[in-house]
């Protein structure tokens, strides 16, 4: 698609229909999860209707119906990543899931007194939670990468908090509260020529900009389906095939071993031996058909729909009066706007802005380091995917201004 | 309009001009509570006196309904005794379900945040602070509060 | 319903329409996986049409509409298994997942040299592995309740077995291997008389027969959606509360929190703190739907329907001259029937019947150790459930005599 | 019939009358696998001799397809160099893909198992017993075979 049509877009996503009290849903959070396109629904049903068998199983005709449905969304799905070898997927509920798997996989399997973690403040609590007990188990050092004032990573001691002792740097590949797409191959490059291992959380950036698995060189990334049109359920871990060698299963159970003897049990192959019990078959087939949903649009043609209408939200935002976090300039950020409007507590603009049947997000975002290093408990969060319009930017605007009214009286 | 049931001038003026704002040196109870969704952090410090919630102060920062109900709290609770206190959580917890028709006297301002009800989502913010006084109530032997189960 | 209604039954169930080169779909294989009514499929993706956002989440009408969605549902689930305090149901992908958190949260976090974790011969793979993963980490020891050659738990040593050591009985409410319904109730009580906790694999128990959680008394229990008309990635972990207060959470992750600092953080209340991440929130409303159906045909009249079935194919089974695997006493038994016919192996018979469109698993059924006890490597599988009929069953019989006349050529 | 084209003749006689079932003292190279879905297991044994397979055999239990496979895999490769039998083996899975037509002289009656090309979940079983051969081959130095990861 060469121009991005957002009606016909927005045809394909039934919710769209809805109305609060006649207003239409204006639904700008798309952070926390996305829409659904009639597709995506679609694909996952006709699973159910057509296909519903127990994926590497059955040896009867549905099975492998199933099974074929199973794999080809992992094909599908990996190569919406750039991912030939579909080996290198490892099915999960999401990204929390995945950043788990490596954190119990890898290192606690791994790590030890003396070496250390390296994250970001930026990081969603999904991508620090899960570093905490890994530290907590293992006595290894949990360290941060701060923050500019702007938003940005503070790469000005990368060299200090970089070293020999490093073993993984996880970090985001768009922040959820800021915004902020991170310089990624930097700091791939960097943790490598360390001996890092570096686990990337494409939570944001999947659904919302070209994401090249290889040309990154990541090792792991994680990603969720149900941001990315997909349903609830669906995700993933992409890996390096040599890193899932060596990656501990973190489930015991069905299907991922190879024999079980009473007192131990030898593993399946890569990657089903992270797989444990009957998996999420109909939502991965969901999934990818969400993958050819977005890929239809064109991931180039996503991102650039969703510049302008960031462009053009920040700019009104700034014009009303409110305070943006996170950089401005939309090359180097994604369409997630955390904002203040005056002194309004978040948590009051979000209700005001629902009576005109907007959602919106308010709240820490799963984000308090950030939260605590700007000074503010919460923000409001619009954020911004396929089914967005400049006017729905328009109706926010407005209504900041009625909420305006309200506290000033 | 829906909005003026819960933006009421009663609680935009407890919001902008909390009363009972303050530490209480030397309470002898005292906690602090957050709420896990947005953030809200409300600490309550009680003088408790003889069975009498002698004096009733806050601190904490978060929107206008969880801040004006901490407010609107100091002022309907302070002088009562520990156990009338309790009862009146528990009745103001029943209006905030809709099970309990508010009765002027005893609540004071607090009648304005029935408005709240329709907002099922902000509920939680309207009861924050009567969470964190009948913890602090209920549990006088400790003086850091109820931040439960940390890690490590 | 007083009466059993199976063609109604079956038309709820779209993919009973399928066929297999005119023959059309006898499924036989809901102990892998059930197939799922129209109200389940509808009720996945009308939550996605209508209500979907990130529950817990937004402040907004629609993330009021998923939160209640979601929670909804797990009071319905919860009720279905006799449970009121919804907060004792923690949601997961399934049984698989539900017996990992608790051999993580509870195995690994207490148990260590000296103490014993106690299963049987009969567990799936998924009540085993992750309790000899357990046993690896911590030095525990684990012990096998073993089996009868009828295919019964051998309790004559249990006195033995289970003592002041055990601190973790696993055991499945009904085996998917040999169909037998264990005697729960005595092993519950047994393990409580030396303090151990009791966790139940309901996965195959919970679709075909009422479960009360109290009334057994279980301290765990496990199950999965997708075996009970659910969608596939829902199901659950039921618990007593105290022990869920005592739980360790295994995922770090959003939600799960209550406050994150910079090195460590602090739990948000039970069951959230074991749900890190975005969740199966549709799967679970599909799942909630699926239960208002099993008991609309009530899980009396669920297990009348299987019992005389089962009933009918065991004797047709036999008359046929195939071995049956587990007890023949219908009271003792639910409708899983594993067996050989003459020596035929399992893999060519299941192929055989595939070409009558005819839907057996055919393999260990993950559960290896049965399998080695009874000295085959596989069996053929045929389980019931509320779609099927007597008329399938003559079907499977019949076609097993083709089966015979090939290879006795 | 879709059956006659898996259940032929001569894969049953295989089945019925495996040849070459047997252990193999002394032999050089040997390797156990099993197919993890469905419990088929075979060994195989094979004297490696200056280059060649003198001789092959197999152990094994499962189903008609892996082990009547099993059993003609042990008459088409005996005698090659181990060049030549890895290349059968590539060739036979080729088959098995549907890429490769089958040449009647190199195969023997493995060309029989070109049936079961249209039963994908049965393909596994068909190279099952190839898989173990070229593991063996392409790993003499161990003895005990392919069990990846032990647990423990
Ligand atoms: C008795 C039993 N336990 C556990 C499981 C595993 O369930 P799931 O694959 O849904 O995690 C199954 C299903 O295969 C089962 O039959
Ligand atoms: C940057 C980031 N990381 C991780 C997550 C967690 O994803 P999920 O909830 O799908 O596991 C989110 C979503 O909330 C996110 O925005």
């Amino acid at each position: 698609m060469n121009t991005f049509d957002v009606e016909a877009v927005r045809r394909d996503f039934p919710i769209l229909e809805r109305t609060f009290d006649g207003k239409p849903l204006v639904y700008l959070d798309s952070g926390a999860t996305s829409q659904k396109p009639a597709q995506v629904i679609e694909a996952e049903s006709a699973f159910y209707r057509l296909h519903n068998a127990n994926a590497h199983r059955g040896i009867y005709t549905l099975g492998e119906e199933a099974t074929e449905a199973y794999e080809g969304a992992r094909s599908r799905i990996a190569r919406f990543f750039g991912v030939e070898d579909a080996s290198r997927l490892v099915f999960t509920r999401g990204t929390t899931e995945s950043i788990n798997l490596v954190a119990y996989g890898w290192g606690r399997a791994s790590l030890g007194e003396g070496d250390e973690i390296l994250i970001t403040e930026m990081e969603h609590h999904s991508n620090i939670v899960p570093w905490q007990l890994v530290a907590q188990a293992t006595g290894a050092r949990l360290r941060y990468i701060g923050l500019t004032d702007d938003g940005l990573l503070d790469l000005s001691n990368l060299g200090e908090l970089l070293g020999d002792r490093t073993k993984i740097l996880g970090v985001t590949a768009m922040s959820n509260a800021l915004g902020t797409i991170t310089p990624l191959k930097q700091l791939v490059d960097a943790a490598h020529a360390v001996g890092a291992i570096v686990v990337v959380d494409a939570a944001q950036a999947a659904p919302h900009m070209p994401l090249d698995m290889d040309g990154l060189e990541a090792d792991f990334l994680a990603f969720s389906g149900h941001k990315m049109l997909g349903p609830t359920a669906s995700g993933g871990l992409l890996a390096k095939r040599e890193l899932l060698d060596r990656l501990q299963p973190m489930f015991g159970g069905g299907d991922m071993i190879r024999e079980v003897f009473h007192d131990h049990a030898t593993w399946n192959d890569v990657p089903y031996r992270f797989e444990a019990g009957t998996m999420q078959v109909a939502q991965q087939v969901g999934l990818a058909a969400a993958c050819d949903y977005l890929d239809a649009l064109g991931m180039e043609a996503v991102r650039a729909h969703e510049v302008e209408i960031t462009r053009y939200a920040i700019d009104r935002l700034l014009e009303a009066g409110a305070v943006v976090y996170g950089p401005k300039d939309t090359d180097i950020r994604g369409g997630t706007v955390s904002f203040w409007y005056h002194d309004i507590h978040p948590h009051d603009l979000a209700t005001i802005l629902n009576e005109e049947g907007i959602a919106v997000r308010a709240g820490h975002h799963c984000a308090q380091l950030v939260m605590r290093r700007y000074g503010t408990p919460a923000t409001v969060r619009a954020s911004f995917y396929v089914y967005n319009t400049n006017e729905e930017v328009d109706l926010l605007v407005a209504s900041l201004a009625r909420a305006g009214d309200i506290f000033a009286s | 309009m829906a909005l003026d049931d819960i933006y009421k001038e009663v609680i935009l003026d407890h919001y902008k001009n909390p009363r009972n704002k303050r530490d209480l040196p030397g309470a002898e109870v005292s906690c602090t509570r957050n709420n896990p969704l947005c953030g809200d952090e409300i600490t309550v410090f009680a003088h408790v006196d003889d069975g009498t919630v002698a004096e009733l102060t806050f601190q904490g920062a978060g929107c206008s309904i969880s801040q004006s109900s901490a407010s609107m709290m100091t002022e309907a609770a302070a002088g009562r005794t520990v156990d009338q206190t309790l009862e009146l959580a528990g009745q103001f917890r029943g209006m905030m379900a809709g099970e309990v028709e508010p009765d002027d006297d005893r609540f004071g301002d607090l009648v304005a945040l029935k408005g709240v009800v329709k907002y099922p989502i902000r509920i939680k913010c309207a009861v924050l602070a009567w969470d964190v006084l009948q913890e602090a109530l209920q549990d006088t032997g400790r003086a850091t509060g109820a931040q439960p189960h940390a890690v490590g």
